[in-house]
Order: C-alpha cells, then structure tokens, then sequence
C-alpha cells in the first residue's frame, strides 16, 4: 500500500482539478438547448463513471493491501479459481449500466436530429456551411447574402446548417452551441444548433485537412432576432456582388480574411453536387500543388508567412476589424 | 472417424464432383433465368441469386474442397476448417453488409448522386437571379 | 523528381538526423568488420527462423521504433508546451504527428507483442519451434523491411502528413502531392503481408502444435490470448491490404474510389480504415491482456480466477471488435438508426472487458502479493487502463461524442488504453520475460525507478489532456492562440512528457546495467512460475527448446508439478534425435526485394517496382522448388547441451 | 517441429507428413484472409455501383454471352481440378496431369475471353479513371482475375515438380493446396457473377 501511495495522490490531485474546471470549460459551458442536451448527458456519463471509478479502486486497494505478501500473512489459498455467483455478479452488473447508459445516448441521438424540441414550431434558418481550404464559407439562401469566415445568427431560433465542402474532409464544430458534423464533398449533413444567448462564439474546423488546419477557425455571433434582420438587410444593400472569378480564387488552398457578399456561391455551384468543382477551379487558375518538401513550395510558404505577418501587422495598427 | 472422407475417395466413379458440377451449372442457369426472364420484384430476385451464391459455394466447399475433411486423430483440424469458413462468411457479411448500410443510410437523403440533377436548392431562395451578377465584380 | 524533392534539406533537425543516421551506420560497419563480426550476423541473425531469435528482433526493432515515435511525441510536446510557439512549422508538426501515430501502432506497439509472443508462446505450448518457422522468418523480415521504407521518408521525400487515418481526399495527389503518403501506403502494405502471415503461422501453431495432453482449456492465458488475437489478425488485416491498394490505386494509376473526381466517396476510405482499425486496437489489447493474466497470476502465487469466463470475455471481444467500428466517425452523419446500434455494440464491449478486470483483481484476493517489477506495471495497468476504458464507454455515447470528437478528449482516451494498456504490457512482459530471452533479470530497483517515473509520468501527461479536450481543444493543430486558456495545462502535459522520455532512457539504462552486474540465473524457473516456458533446465532454453517434449496433466502444469515436488529429471534415456528447420537467408533477401519494390512505388519509379517485383517472385519460385526438410539434432548433441551425465 | 510420418495406407498422400497436414490447414485459413479480403472488394463495389459520373453505367455494358462463356470455362475448370485430385488420390500420376493441364488450359481461355472483355469495356468508353463505379469493377474484377493468373503460374510450377520427382507427401500436399486455391477461385466468380454482372444487369434493366 505504501507504495501506491503517490498513486492515489495523483488520482486526487486530478480529480479536484476536475471538479474545479467544469464551469470553466467550454463543453460545459453550452449557451444553447443543444449544447444543453449533450452536456447533460455528459454530465450524466461522468457521474456513472466516478463511480466505477471508486468501486474499482476501492476494491483495489483493499485487496492489493490485505494479500500483500507478508510476516504473519493469513487467507493464502491458491487454488482459489473462481466463484459462480461473484462472475455472474460481475457479468450482470456492467449489463445493467450499459442499459441505463443507452437509453438516454439513443435518445439523445434522435432528438439532435431534429430542432431543439423548445422551437420545434419556428421556422429554422437554413445557412449553408461549405468548407474550403481553409476557410469556411456561409451561404444564407433566403437573405441572399454570403460570408467568409464569420457568421450572424439570430438567438432563441434553431439554425439549419447544410454542411459540405468543396475539397478534404472537415467538421464543423461551435463547442458552446453543441457537437460537430462532417462537411463532406459531394454529400451535404445536415446539423441543428440553436443560441439562447447573444454573445460571440468560437467556431472551428475540428477534422484535420492539412497545413492550415490550425487557422480554420471562424466567428459566430448571436443577436436578437431585430439585429439579424437589420444586419441581413444591410448586408444585402451594401456588400459587394460575389462574382464567379472572385469565388473561384476563394477555391484556392489558404487563409482569408472575413468578407461579406450580397449574392451567393450556390448560383455557380453547390459542393454537396460537384465534389470536383474546388479541382477545376484550381486549375483554371494555373493552381499547382507541391511536393511540401520542394524548393517552390517552401517558397510559397514563406510568402504565406510573410503575408500573414504583414496582414497581422496591418489589423494590429487599424484596430480590431470586427466591425461587421 | 478420421479420414472417413478422404479415404472414400479413393476408388471408383468421382460421383460426387459430377453431382456438384452438375448442380453449379444448373444454379447458374437457374440464377440467370431468375434476374433476366422473370417479373419477380428486385428484392425477390436479389434474395433468390444470393440464395443459389451461397449454395453454390457451399457445393464447391463440400463436393470438391472437402472442407470438413479430416486428417488427424482428432477432429479439430474440420472442425477449424469449417469454423474457420463460417467465421470468414460472418464477417464478410458484416464488411459487405454493414459497409453499405453505414454508407448509405442516413445519408440517402444527403447524397447528391442519387437525386436528380435538375435543380440545385432553388426552393430556398434567390439564387437563380441569373448569372449575369456574377459577372458584375 | 528533382533532387530537391528527393532529399529533405533546409531544417537542422533534418540535418542533425541525416548525420547521426550516417555516423550510427559508419559505426556499426566499423564494429562488424574490426571484430569480424559479419559472419556471426549472418549465420545467428539474418538467415535464422529460430521463434526465440526472430522474437527478440522484433523486440529490439520495437523499441528502437518506440525511441523514434518517442522523440516525435516529444518534439510535439515542445511545440505545444506554450501558445504560440515557433519551434516547428505546421508542415513538419504535421509530419511529426503522423509518423508519431503511424510507427507507435504498426511499427511498436504490433511488433513488441508478436515479438513477446514469438519468445514465449512456442515455449508455453511446448513445442520446438512454430509450425512453420520460415514464413516466420519471412514476416519478421517484410515488417521490418516495411518499417524501414517507412522510417526513411523523413531524410528522403518527406514524410506522409495527413494523419495516421490518411482521411481522403487529403491524402489525395492533389491535397498531398508527393512520395510522403506513398511512404505510408507502402510502408503498411509491405509490413501488412508480414503481420497477416504471422497470424496464420501462430494460429496453426497454437492449434496444431501443443504438447501432449494441452487441451485448449489447459492453455494458459497468454498462449489463448495470442490464438485470439491471431484469428483477429487473419480477418482483419485483409481489410487494411485492400484499402491501402485502393488508395494506391488513386494514386498511382487515376482510379476514383475516394477521390472528388470521378465520384469517388471519400467516406469509403474512413469506412474501410475503422473496419481494419477497430479490430487492430484488439489485436494490440488482446495480448497484453494475456500478459497480465499470468503475470498476476504468478506474483499472487495462485491460479487465475474465473478462466473459463476470461476466455469466453476474449472471444466475445474478438466477436464484437467487427461490430463497432462505425464509433470512429459518429459525426459523419450516417442518422440516428446507424449511430444508435454501434453506439450500443460499442458500450458493450465494456462489459467483457470489466469481467476482466474484476477477475484480475479476484486473481489477487486471497494471494501473495509480491510486488516485483512486472506486478507494479501489472497493478498499474489496473489502476489507469479503467480510466482509459470508462472514458471509452463515453465517448461510445454518440450524441456526447459529437462535442469529444477530434479533441484531445479522444487523444488522451486511447492513450490512457494504449499506454496504460499496451506499452505497461510491453514493459512488463519485456522484463517478466527478460531472464528466459538473456538469461538475467532486470535491475529491480531501477526497474521500480522506471516504473514510478513513467506512471507519473503519464498520467500528468495525459490527464490535463482531458480537460483541454473538454475545454474545446481539438487534436492535431500545431498550435494556440494565448487567449484560448490552453497554456498552463499544455505546459504540464509536457512535463508530463518529457518524465515518460526520462523513464525510457532509465529503462535502456538499465538495459545496460544489467547486462554490465545483474546476476545470471543458474535455473530456467527465474519468477517461480506457473507455466511450461520455466520448466527448462537451463535459463535460456536452447535452440530446440525442450530435450524432451513435456506430458501435460493441466492447467498450471509446472506449477503443480512443482508444488507436489514431482517435477521431472531429464535422464538420457529420454534423449531421441531432434528435427529441426534450417536457417534459411532466403526470407532477408525476398525482404531485401521488397524494399525496392517499396521504394520504386514510392516514387512512382515503375521499373525499379518491376525490379522488385520480379525478385519477389524469384524467391518464391526459388523456395518452392527448394526441398529442405531441415536436419537431425543427434542424441550426443542434446546431451552435450542438456549437460546430462550419461 | 514434430516430425512425425503416417504410414495409415488408407491416409491420402498428402495428409501423410506433418508439414503437409500443417501447411494444408494453413492454406484453409488463408483462404478465410482471403474471403475477408473479397468481401472488402465486393464492399466497395457495393456501395460505389451508382457512382458512375459521365460514364456509362454498368449493366449497360455487360452481355449475358460473354459473361456466360467465363462462368463455364470457370466452372468446369474447377471439375476437371477435382478430378485431378481425385486421380491423385488413386495414384494415377497421368490422369493428375492430364486434367490439370485440362484445368490450366481452361483457365487461360477464362482469361482470354476476361481480357476480351475487359478491353470491349475500355473500347466503350469505361476504363479505371471514368468513375467510381468502373474503378470499383476493375478492381474486384481485375483481382479475381490476377488470382487466375498467378494461380495459373502456380500450377504450372507445382506441376513441374510433380514430373520431376513423382508423387511423394511434400508434392501431392502442393498439388492438393493449389486445387483448394482453384476451387476457392470459383467460389469469388460465383459472388462476381451475382453480384456484380446480375445485379448489374437487373439494376439496368429492371
């Protein structure tokens, strides 16, 4: 037992730091009913856990203390094989938390496959999420209006996202408004999510797609339901058309700024049809992707750094530009 | 016990390869005649041919590959070859039927190739203004 | 292909291994030739299909391959110890990562294993060697030679970067240009052949081998851990064959499987990748499971409680392990029907698995409890393997994994499983078996050094990744912003870190200091065991392993003999002559073919491919018409070896 | 390695050494690989089959003809390779190799008329690049088809050593584990015809 000791420190130390981090965490910390539901859930599992924890460890520490191999040891029987009612005890104890663990996980399962049951009668949003390297680009086909790398959602109303991509696979992921789907090319999932809270959120790629997968990232941010028309409205007046050769450079791999359209890609092209679409844009534009360890293209990676330095340097001296 | 297969084999007429050569060509036609000539719906036709495949291949296994056939003392050794077989079966079903199902379900209503490609999300709202925007910028 | 593109230049990192890599070559040619070694390697080593030696290579090569996924995991580590860190770009971090994932999993953690099982397995049975000890020698050879192909990309080509998954379409040509995923694709595929050969070869071996009166059910734990797990291997890694062809074929030959031309489906890809890698967790589980059965088994100085019901969990999870590999991608929409049944299948496997560890810890109720080296790996296994496996159950709940996928909630998951589960197993196994393959034993004292030093290790390494996993922390990127709040518990992973790099270097310390001043066992019975690989005279059996195959009464065989005081006395009159395999070099060089074979793929260089291609044939036609029914190990002989009076 | 020789008159001579016996039932769960290994091709032919792009679609271009000619080719040779077997069986060396030979000729016509086939299709305008679908055929086909080949070689070799050195337990062993190597060939054709041409041609024209 003495030497476990340090052991058990360890395992306790972890677990205050467990109890202490759980509001802080942004999983736990979910600001819609979906984000709600699967921390709840969550919530749930872990709780069933630490107890299986604590059963085992208990029972581990008792026995590795009472069997240690001693002066004046007692209970030695090593034929000791088996015992009929402990195995079926333990047989049936595990079947019977898995079953208590399904039935919420499957019904959770189905009810995220639908709008939150709050605002099942509202008409959802319908926002079209397309990935692209890297960069994500959303389509908001009743307004008509398009843009890169950020997002307006209207709280307390469920928002239909249409996800796909136009080259690898990603996931698109806002942890504080609920779990992630894949955007696929060719294929378009489907995914509720729903704000109850006006704020600004993190939203990300969370599927790996290469080199600039760590900057895949984007804004989410949810206003009252006046703001998001009023915004939607402006949007359509004053942004720039987006036209079919400025939707193709988007197609090329790298990093954008955000940008805000008043017409939409879907006009071109929709992934979830023409998975190629991205591949013939990029070779219309004499796009050519390099072997990673060739001199051209540690050459065009560093003039990304340098842009990115000088794009940095840039928004450093204008201020913030979150001024959408 | 042992070699009781293996030692029938020895002499005689090879009766039982004709059998099974015999009964392969007739499934055969038999399957073809199911999937081309007749009017059953699609799903009678595919349990119909996939029934004769897997009778088919059971005929090879048992009529000239002597699956169960014994060469020790013990019985082990059929018995491995045969589990061994319905294992590979089980999990070539698993791998054929669970790929299709995981790949298609679900996604069915997603999946571009299947619809017609007609339109492409017209009902939701204005994109199809023309083009001639897009050539404003 | 310019040469720019052929070797990797402009990164001192790359350069300082280029030079080591060279020196470390120099040198053991230098070795070779000034002590006149190199007919010793041949003879003893490169032409050998002794089951003992091809283990302990496969041993040696694992842990070289577990000191470079090591350094790799370290340098990562580096890179995220702080937010915004320059230390490697995302290209090479990319690199790193994949590498990392790719060597520990086929190129470690599958190597140590079949390596211990190699050693031990033919020993347990009693039997002289396996059933068929050339296509041994072969496997151990294209793994090895498949290792290698893969190993090289770094200096040469670059490495793949698209994640051990290689998820298309960013493994394509067109997102991932260049020799780097071909390196993946054939360093898999050429080690793949080796993995699925060895799986026949134990299978039949376990089947067909045992000594005289092993029942199945007198097998011990480990020796059904390793058939279980070579039924798996068998079924399994065909899947991974075709899948790797298929993604060759894209790209080397402009086939559309997973493309985005052509209609291809990316999806296929992750879907025939998880149906291989799911039961691929299994097969590097399953065994270590056995190792710990006997392990504790010994140290508790009693018989392992509930066998039957560890059998029956084993072959459940063997079952199942081909039913829930759809958990891997909950997020890629396949609807509520599909994610409903694999995410019950999946909490399933929980249960097999908890009537496992309940019997371990049944096994030790009531036992002596020696607390030696391999026990603590043992009882550390317990102590961390449940938190690796109720995080599991977790993240088989679909509707949560949505918001665990692709975090370090996942990556902290599998490895509380696989370090707690497979690399403990490895060490312990390493050191429980260490006297039968050296004849000495570990240092205990460092060994519980080592042991303190890595658990601690671990869990400070991976514990905090739960959090920054719950905290929103997705897997794979090479860096973080300050303001995410990542920091202070990456920088303690990293610690964590750098203490598990630490205990590794004490390990091969001790490695060293222990072929310097451990005692040498003068018996073959170093723990006081249970099963037949102690009963031989001598601590290192010789080639032929047993002089005189053993008669089995039951389970525990030896140790009963040993408790009843009625263990057997080899007398010369057991002595017959011995049948034994020849070496054969056959199996280095058909591995020697390979490799160009590889390399020629590689680089799309298709003569060199045909080069290859052809050699390969070339052996196979040059051992089917060979007929080498090996030799006779004479009566004298044995005695002489067995050191029998006559 | 046991060494252990059975001298039962009434045991086949290729079940008579050890290594015989071993590697006979090795080859069997080989096989089983084997079956995992077609069944992940079959998968993927499965789920690609609509995919077919700008392509033609499959059961446009399959004919009953042709298709029929390989099945029978196939078929047969699997019967005149148990016949072999069956004659090795009674220690006849000549009938053994008069109907391998039989056999291998009748798998080179299945290959010809595969072959015919394959470049009729690459004619019409379907080859591995045009889509999904046509990969996914080539492929699971073109394995198939590969397997024939190389178990063609294979024969031939083993053949030559029975001529050398006659039937002895190590030849007779070879001998019988490229028939179940044969046999197992027609097992996969049997799944390739109904799966893929019939299916193929049900879908098209049904």
């Amino acid at each position: 037992m003495q030497r476990l000791k340090p052991f058990f420190t360890i395992g306790l130390v972890m677990a205050v730091f467990m109890l202490s981090g759980c509001s802080e965490m942004v999983v736990l910390d979910p600001k819609g009913p979906v984000g709600e539901e699967q921390k709840d859930l969550i919530m749930y599992s872990i709780w069933f856990m630490l107890f299986i924890l604590l059963v085992v460890y208990a029972l581990t520490a008792f026995i590795v203390y009472k069997y240690r191999d001693r002066k004046n040891h007692t209970g030695y029987d090593p034929d000791n094989e088996g015992s009929h009612l402990l195995e079926t005890i333990w047989w049936i104890i595990p079947i019977i938390i898995v079953v208590a663990l399904s039935i919420p996980t499957v019904k959770t399962i189905y009810s995220l496959e639908g709008p939150p049951a709050e605002t099942k009668d509202q008409k959802p949003l319908v926002i079209h999420a397309t990935s692209v390297d890297w960069k994500w680009v959303f389509t908001y086909p009743e307004q008509d209006i398009e843009t890169v790398n950020y997002l307006h959602i209207p709280e307390d109303r469920p928002v239909l996202f249409k996800l796909t991509s136009a080259d690898s696979m990603a996931s698109f992921w806002i942890p504080q408004l609920g779990g992630q789907k894949y955007a696929m090319a060719g294929m378009e999932t489907e995914l509720y999510l729903q704000a109850n809270e006006s704020g600004t959120y993190k939203g990300r790629n969370a599927n790996f797609t290469g080199e600039g997968f760590t900057d895949h990232t984007f804004d989410v941010m949810a206003m009252s339901d006046e703001e998001f028309e009023k915004w939607a409205s402006e949007t359509k007046a004053d942004a720039p058309k987006l036209s079919k050769e400025q939707y193709d450079k988007l197609m090329l791999p790298g990093h954008v700024k955000e940008m805000t359209f008043s017409s939409t890609h879907l006009k071109f092209v929709n992934h979830a049809d023409q998975a190629d679409y991205a591949l013939d844009a990029r070779e219309r534009l004499g796009y050519k992707s390099l072997v990673p360890h060739s001199k051209e293209a540690k050459e065009r990676r560093e003039e990304e750094k340098k842009k990115k330095q000088e794009e940095r340097e840039e928004s450093e001296s204008h201020g913030d530009s979150h001024a959408h | 016990m042992a070699n009781k297969t293996a030692a029938n084999e020895h002499g005689g007429f090879p009766w039982k390869h004709l059998i099974g050569f015999v009964l392969s060509i007739v499934l055969t036609l038999f399957a073809l005649w199911i999937a081309l000539e007749t009017d059953l719906s699609l799903t009678w036709i595919l349990i119909i041919i996939f029934g004769f495949a897997f009778l088919q291949a059971a005929l090879q296994l048992l009529m000239f590959m002597h699956v169960t056939e014994n060469s020790t003392k013990t019985k082990l050794t059929g018995r491995v070859q045969v589990g061994n077989i319905l294992f590979a079966a089980f999990i070539a079903i698993i791998i054929v039927a669970g790929s299709v199902w995981v790949m298609t379900a679900g996604h069915a209503k997603h999946d571009k190739h299947d619809e017609p490609k007609t339109e492409n999300h017209g009902g939701h709202g204005g994109e199809e203004k023309s083009e001639e925007h897009g050539s404003h910028k | 292909m310019k040469w720019d593109e052929f070797f990797v230049t402009g990164d001192p990192l790359i350069y300082g291994a280029d030079v080591s890599i060279v020196l470390t070559m120099v040198g053991i040619l230098f070795y070779l030739t000034k002590y006149k070694k190199w007919k010793w390697l041949w003879t003893e080593w490169l032409t050998t299909v002794d089951h003992k030696k091809l283990g302990i290579m496969y041993i040696v090569s694992a842990v070289l391959m577990l000191f470079r996924g090591g350094v790799d995991a370290l340098l990562m580590r580096t890179q995220l110890a702080i937010p915004e860190a320059k230390f490697l770009d995302s290209q090479h971090y990319n690199e790193i990562f994949t590498t990392h994932g790719t060597i520990m999993i086929i190129f470690m953690a599958m190597p140590f294993l079949i390596g211990l099982i190699n050693v031990v397995v033919p020993l347990q049975i009693g039997a002289r060697d396996v059933a068929y000890p050339y296509l041994n020698a072969v496997s151990f050879w294209t793994f090895f030679i498949g290792a290698m192909l893969f190993n090289i990309s770094f200096v040469i080509g670059g490495s793949p970067s698209a994640g051990w998954t290689s998820y298309m379409p960013l493994a394509s040509n067109e997102l991932s240009p260049g020799p780097g995923q071909n390196y993946y694709l054939w360093g898999l595929q050429i080690a793949g052949i080796g993995t699925l050969l060895t799986g026949i070869n134990f299978l039949v071996t376990i089947l067909k081998m045992r000594a005289p009166g092993m029942t199945l059910f007198r097998m011990p734990m480990f020796t059904w851990s390793s058939l279980v797990t070579m039924v798996i291997i068998i079924f399994a890694f065909p899947i991974l064959t075709v899948a790797l062809a298929l993604m060759s074929f894209d790209r080397l030959f402009g086939s559309h499987f997973f493309t985005l031309q052509g209609e291809g489906m990316d999806m296929l890809w992750a879907n025939l990748f998880w149906l291989w890698g799911h039961p691929e967790v299994y097969i590097v589980i399953l065994p270590a499971f056995g190792m710990f059965s006997e392990i504790i088994s010994t140290f508790s100085k009693k018989t392992l409680f509930g066998y039957k019901a560890m059998i029956w969990s084993m072959l459940l999870i063997a079952g199942y392990s081909f039913m829930v590999w759809v958990h891997h991608f909950f997020t890629m929409g396949s609807g509520a029907a599909v994610n409903s049944v694999f995410s019950i299948t999946t909490m399933a496997i929980g249960i097999p698995t908890g009537v496992k560890i309940f019997n371990w810890l049944f096994t030790m109720y009531r036992g002596k409890i020696q607390f030696t080296t391999p026990m603590l790996w043992s009882l550390g296994f317990i102590v961390n393997f449940v938190i690796g496996g109720v995080t599991g159950v977790m993240l088989a709940m679909a509707a949560a994994d949505y918001q665990y996928h692709n975090t370090y909630f996942l990556v902290s998951h599998f490895h509380y499983v696989l370090i707690a589960g497979t690399v403990f197993a490895c060490f312990a196994g390493l050191i429980y078996w260490y006297p039968k393959m050296f004849g000495y034993k570990l240092n205990e004292r460092i060994g519980k050094w080592v042991f303190w030093l890595f658990t601690i290790g671990f869990n400070v390494c991976f514990m905090p990744q739960y959090f920054l996993g719950l905290d929103g922390m997705p897997r794979r990127v090479y860096t973080y912003s300050e303001e995410s709040g990542w920091g202070p518990l990456n920088m303690l992973s990293t610690v964590g870190g750098f203490m598990m790099g630490i205990a590794f270097l004490v390990l091969v310390y001790n490695m060293y200091y222990s072929f310097r001043f451990a005692k040498r066992e003068t018996t073959g019975d170093a723990w006081d065991g249970r099963t037949l690989e102690w009963s031989t005279p001598s601590a290192m059996p010789p080639f032929y392993n047993f002089a005189k195959i053993p008669e089995v009464t039951g389970l525990d065989h030896f140790w009963r003999q040993k408790q009843a005081g009625k263990v057997e006395k080899l007398t010369a009159k057991d002595i017959k002559k011995i049948h034994m395999p020849s070496n054969s070099g056959v199996p280095f060089i058909m591995g020697s073919f390979f490799f160009i074979l590889g390399f020629g793929f590689v680089f799309g260089w298709m003569w060199m491919a045909i080069l290859g291609g052809i050699g390969v044939i070339g052996t196979l036609i040059y051992r089917s018409f060979e007929y080498d029914d090996g030799y006779y190990v004479s009566e004298e002989e044995v005695i002489e070896t067995e050191k029998i009076s006559k | 390695m046991a060494h252990v020789e059975t001298h039962d008159p009434n045991t086949p001579l290729e079940y008579r050494s050890e290594t015989g016996r071993l590697n006979i039932l090795g080859f069997w769960i080989f096989l089983g690989a084997e079956i995992a290994l077609f069944a992940t091709l079959f998968a993927t032919y499965m789920v690609l089959t609509h995919r077919i792009a700008d392509g033609p679609a499959l059961g446009e271009l399959f004919e009953v003809k042709s298709l029929l000619i390989q099945t029978f080719l196939l078929l047969t040779s699997s019967f005149t390779c148990g016949l072999a077997v069956h004659e090795m069986r009674r220690h006849n060396v000549k009938g053994l190799m008069l109907w391998m030979i039989i056999t291998l000729g009748l798998g080179l016509g299945f290959l010809y008329f595969e072959i015919q086939e394959f470049l009729h299709f690459i004619h019409e305008g379907a080859n591995i690049g045009t889509s999904a679908a046509w990969s996914g055929f080539f492929v699971l086909v073109g394995t198939h088809g590969a397997h024939v080949t190389f178990g063609i070689f294979w024969v031939t070799m083993v053949l030559i050593q029975v001529a050398k050195r006659g039937l002895t337990p190590a030849t007779s062993a070879k001998v019988f584990i490229t028939s179940l190597y044969w046999h197992f060939l027609d097992v996969v054709w049997i799944f390739i015809f109904t799966a893929v041409y019939l299916m193929g041609m049900v879908m098209h024209h049904g």
